[in-house]
């Protein structure tokens, strides 16, 4: 079962969404049995900005027909602090890293590329691009000029695999082929689909900040019919993900053509689901491969 | 951080680790509520305060897609056994989730993971020269309380209950408080004060004793308020058992924030949801306790 | 309840998706019954295209949690048959008609306003622009210059109501400016995700026509985001549709912005839905109004 | 269309308007299925190879989010009595729709509508000079010849009924003909004909009488597919009772696809169920019986 996703081995295909999993406060609450059994071949942080963010007032959540609208705001310590104290910490998973970064500027994104692939605990770095780019104003992810224009700017500062999370917001195929053409080692997706809540009580707004992304079960025929179209599209690894809880709906992304597959919102109900999903994988592809 | 005057009294319990099925062994009537009961054949015990994440083996999600998440509940009860821990909970039907749970029957399985997040700590460490422990809770809120009550009497520290309840349908939580000496408020005059159980709580505060003792509080996020206002008034510690949406309990998510005195945010299930009145800047967090 | 919608008087907000109830067929199913009872307030007729079409293989259906996938195709008679046939059985439903058309070319899409807005039966027509222009090439829903140039061109054919049906796959408000600014009397939203599924038997593709539209309570929370955004963005009135199944949900879409609401795959599942939700919205309503 | 020999005798029953609550007041085991009734105080009694939509009240949706959609099941019996009319069906649990429904508890209400769909029509209909009535039933797939049996038994027209099953598990349907002549065949030889039912209509169709005949067929749909050859190859004119993918049941949605012989598809639901064995290209409904 295990995979080369841009020249880094992975012991298995199942990897973390970003920012759906905080591996050191999950130890803190489960404690190292945690390291023994990670359930992730390789560990995704969550997105990261050059200087810290206190996140979106709450509510941040809200449950949907199956699926989950978060409005988190990329809460996080900023660039130097992940550097200082995370970095180590996760260094001790013993499983290879992969640090997502997000800037407004390519400045901004140059400073996070350049901190974070000087760090040897790093294997490679996510660019997440679902955000708007403050010098043209457009959502870099739903371009490809802007998307390709990003990976031309820090394609040069590191050697290290470079891949950029694609948002399903809009048709993600020609914006793959565009970071690919800029020079991206791989892509994944889905993130979120834009989606908001009433508060029941009254016709506000439930979502502390307006609007938030749509994930879990729900978006997993969505997330299907994208993956299938981007790997079809770019000759660069897929990493695909959205609304994977089973091991077969994890090998569906595969047969659609994804290298790796990521759990993102089924960790929130079942924290160990990355080990299932890999194992019950595995049973799949074996069934698969017999059909 | 935690004295060693009571061992183990009030010390954070680390979660077994992933989520397992355990059996339902008893589910009755509280009033209005229900209080169930399942076995943890693999789980430790856990310490006052701290949470489960809870959902049905079958038919969770029965209610066009909901619930979908696991959500947090409070233990109000646990007893060591042969077989394993003994986990009572006291559950009000408001929403999906919870209307499932109030249906469990006796054999059915329920998901669970945990115990979670911080404990109540010790008078002694809250108030350097302690009088003892003032628990105040309302309404569906005094779960952790019980259990809370029943550690502190174990250790031979003196406590003095007070409880509040909208009406009769809403007191059904003083089931679990069957043997202790209590003073009750009602909002509707049915029982005890005909009024708020942070009357109790003031009268008391003035009395003599009071500036040395430590509050704990569990309940209703306006009582909550409160409390904490009271307790600053008077120069007393307090502990609160707060509520937020939760999605995941294990900081994972980022959903459970809670504002803090110094600006930004705490999660609440891995910094809580046992939090210092001090430390957060209200009690009436957004989206949480719309109960 | 009533509302105006582009100078129609509609008894109240609640139409019914283009595609998702067949008046002719539940007449045969229901008998005359249904005209007394008819669910909705203007009957929106399924897409019709110059030619007849027999839609795509099957399977044509694929249920996802919370959701629907369909891979229909479009089959329907033709504009000739649809006016010689359906146009006077659909007059007999004693509801305003509006006609949906699809072309695949300006020219197309001519000879389909022409020939529908002559027929005096003809309250207003929608455009369904979710198909590609064969001259560009381009998905002339997802364009904004595509939208705009195809109303032009239309737009002076006939005085009558012109609506334009809005995909999800794009951030909608900027194609709905563009609808407006070329003559559009209104614009309706969701049209369904593109999504698609895998035969649970082997890795090939279920559906018959190999993806499909993703509809129902799952795409819900999407809907009223790009519901919301459209309104603020145009000035003309908004027809909100995606998931709803409740007269909360229509509430929730009118809160948004929306003028009228309309229900699809509810039907589905409860013939009467719309019916329901119109009566559930008159309480939703008050009850808002009160608050 | 339907002759007035036997009056109403294969005549399509106009379902009543809407969906309806109807309490479930008996279910039982029938070897590897369940038989469970209705009481439809509203509706009328239904014509044999007629089907009803049903989803549960209470806990629909409960495996992730499915069952979303109401799902069609054939009348295996019925019978007005002084409250209504109760209906009875046979049900395979095979996803969640099914097992849902084999769960059911007495008293527990089910939504349901119809009845829908085109009846088996009287053997006079289908061959001018007839001896009678051929019933070739398989599996699951005999529920609605059970009602159509004692239908034409009534109208005083004989009837011949073969049946067939995989294994004992799968003859549980066989419950519903208790006191019937019965030529059985099963695959596993535990009874009767040691192999296909359709062995057991070859013999009959080179007897006799049989060219007079009219056959009625429903189960898996190879085994339909081999009625309809051998029909059309002994001249023999059948109806066979279809499955396919069904979201509405009363025409709304065009995901029932059948094709036809002469090119293009039906529309199931309302032009079906029962279709005669020369008006579709092939009963291997792609979707359709998928157990
Ligand atoms: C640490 C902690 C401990 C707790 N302990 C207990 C306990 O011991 N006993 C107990 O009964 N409860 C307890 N709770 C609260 C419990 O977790 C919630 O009541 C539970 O989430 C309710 O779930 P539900 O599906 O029944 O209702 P939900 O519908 O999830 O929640 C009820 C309220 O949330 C809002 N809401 C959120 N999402 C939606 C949505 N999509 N649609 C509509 N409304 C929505 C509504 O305003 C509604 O009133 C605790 C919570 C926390 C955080
Ligand atoms: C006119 C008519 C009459 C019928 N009468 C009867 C009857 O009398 N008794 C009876 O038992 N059945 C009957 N059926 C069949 C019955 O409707 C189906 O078995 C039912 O839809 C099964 O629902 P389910 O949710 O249990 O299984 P589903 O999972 O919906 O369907 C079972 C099969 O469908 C496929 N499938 C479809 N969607 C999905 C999905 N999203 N995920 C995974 N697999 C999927 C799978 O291949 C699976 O094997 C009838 C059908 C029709 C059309
Ligand atoms: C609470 C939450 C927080 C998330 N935070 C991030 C983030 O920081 N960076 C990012 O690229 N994606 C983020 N995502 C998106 C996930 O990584 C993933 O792309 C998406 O949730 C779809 O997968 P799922 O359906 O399995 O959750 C977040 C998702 C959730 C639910
Ligand atoms: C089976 C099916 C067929 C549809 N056919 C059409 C169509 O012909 N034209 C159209 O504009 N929209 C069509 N739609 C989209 C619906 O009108 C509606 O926009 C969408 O389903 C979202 O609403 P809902 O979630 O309430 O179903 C179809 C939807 C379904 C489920
Ligand atoms: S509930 Fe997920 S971080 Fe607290
Ligand atoms: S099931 Fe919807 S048209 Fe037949």
């Amino acid at each position: 079962m295990s995979v080369r996703l841009c020249g880094i081995e992975l012991a298995h295909p199942v990897l973390n969404g970003s920012g759906t999993f905080d591996a050191i406060a999950a130890r803190r609450a489960f404690g190292d049995e945690l390291l023994a059994q990670f359930p992730f071949s390789a560990f995704v942080s969550k997105t990261i900005t050059p200087e810290p963010r206190a996140g979106n007032p709450p509510p941040r959540l809200w449950e949907t027909p199956s699926g989950l609208i978060n409005s988190i705001g990329l809460p996080n310590r900023g660039l130097e602090s992940f550097l200082e104290s995370d970095l180590p910490q996760l260094a001790e998973l013993g499983v290879p890293l992969i640090v997502s970064v997000m800037g407004t500027s390519h400045a901004e994104f140059a400073r996070l590329v350049t901190g974070v692939a000087a760090r040897e605990e790093v294997s490679a770095l996510e660019l997440n691009v679902s955000c708007p780019n403050v010098e043209s104003g457009l959502i870099v992810g739903e371009s490809p000029g802007e998307t390709c224009s990003l990976l031309e700017a820090v394609r040069p500062l590191t050697p290290k695999p470079l891949i950029v999370k694609l948002t399903p917001n809009v048709s993600p195929a020609p914006v793959a082929v565009a970071a690919a053409e800029g020079g991206a080692d791989a892509v994944s997706l889905i993130n979120t689909l834009r989606a908001t809540a009433t508060d029941p009580g009254g016709g506000r707004p439930w979502l502390g900040g307006g609007r938030g992304g749509l994930s879990g079960a729900a978006v997993r025929p969505i997330a299907l019919l994208q993956v299938r179209e981007v790997a079809a599209a770019v000759t660069v690894p897929v990493i695909g993900m959205g609304g994977v809880s089973t091991g077969a709906h994890a090998g569906d992304l595969i047969e659609a053509g994804a290298t790796a597959v990521a759990v993102g919102t089924e960790s929130f109900r079942d924290p160990m689901a990355g080990r299932r999903v890999a194992s019950e994988l595995e049973r799949e592809l074996r069934r698969l491969s017999s059909v | 951080m935690r004295s060693a005057a009571t061992p183990g009294l009030g010390a954070r319990v680390t979660a077994s680790l992933g989520r397992r099925a355990c059996e339902v062994t008893r589910n009755v009537q509280a009033g209005g509520y229900r209080i169930f009961s399942a076995l943890d054949r693999d789980g430790p015990e856990p310490a006052a305060g701290q949470f489960y994440m809870l959902a049905t083996e079958a038919g969770w999600s029965a209610e066009e897609g909901r619930p979908y998440l696991a959500r947090a509940f409070s233990v109000a009860d646990c007893e060591p056994g042969p077989e394993g821990v003994r986990l009572d909970f006291l559950v009000h039907a408001v929403g999906p989730a919870t209307r499932r749970l109030c249906a469990l029957g006796e054999g059915e399985r329920l998901w669970l993971h945990g115990p979670l997040g911080r404990p109540f700590a010790p008078p002694a460490e809250l108030a350097p020269v302690t009088a003892g422990a003032i628990l105040v809770g309302g309404g569906i809120g005094i779960a952790p309380l019980a259990l809370w009550r029943r550690r502190l009497a174990g250790a031979g520290i003196p406590s003095r209950v007070l409880l509040g309840f909208r009406d009769s349908e809403r007191s059904g939580g003083l089931d679990l408080f069957r043997c202790s000496e209590i003073k009750l408020a009602s909002e509707d005059g049915h029982r005890g004060h005909h009024g708020h159980v942070t009357d109790l709580l003031e009268v008391m505060l003035e009395g003599d004793d009071a500036g040395s003792a430590a509050v704990y509080a569990c309940g209703p996020p306006a009582m909550l308020e409160a409390v904490r206002l009271l307790c600053r008034e008077h120069g007393v510690a307090c502990e609160l058992a707060l509520e937020a949406p939760m999605a995941c309990g294990f900081g994972a998510c980022f959903g459970c924030a809670v504002p803090l005195a110094g600006g930004g945010y705490m999660r609440l299930c891995v910094d809580g949801p046992v939090v210092g009145g001090e430390e957060i800047e209200t009690a009436l967090v957004p989206g949480g306790g719309g109960h």
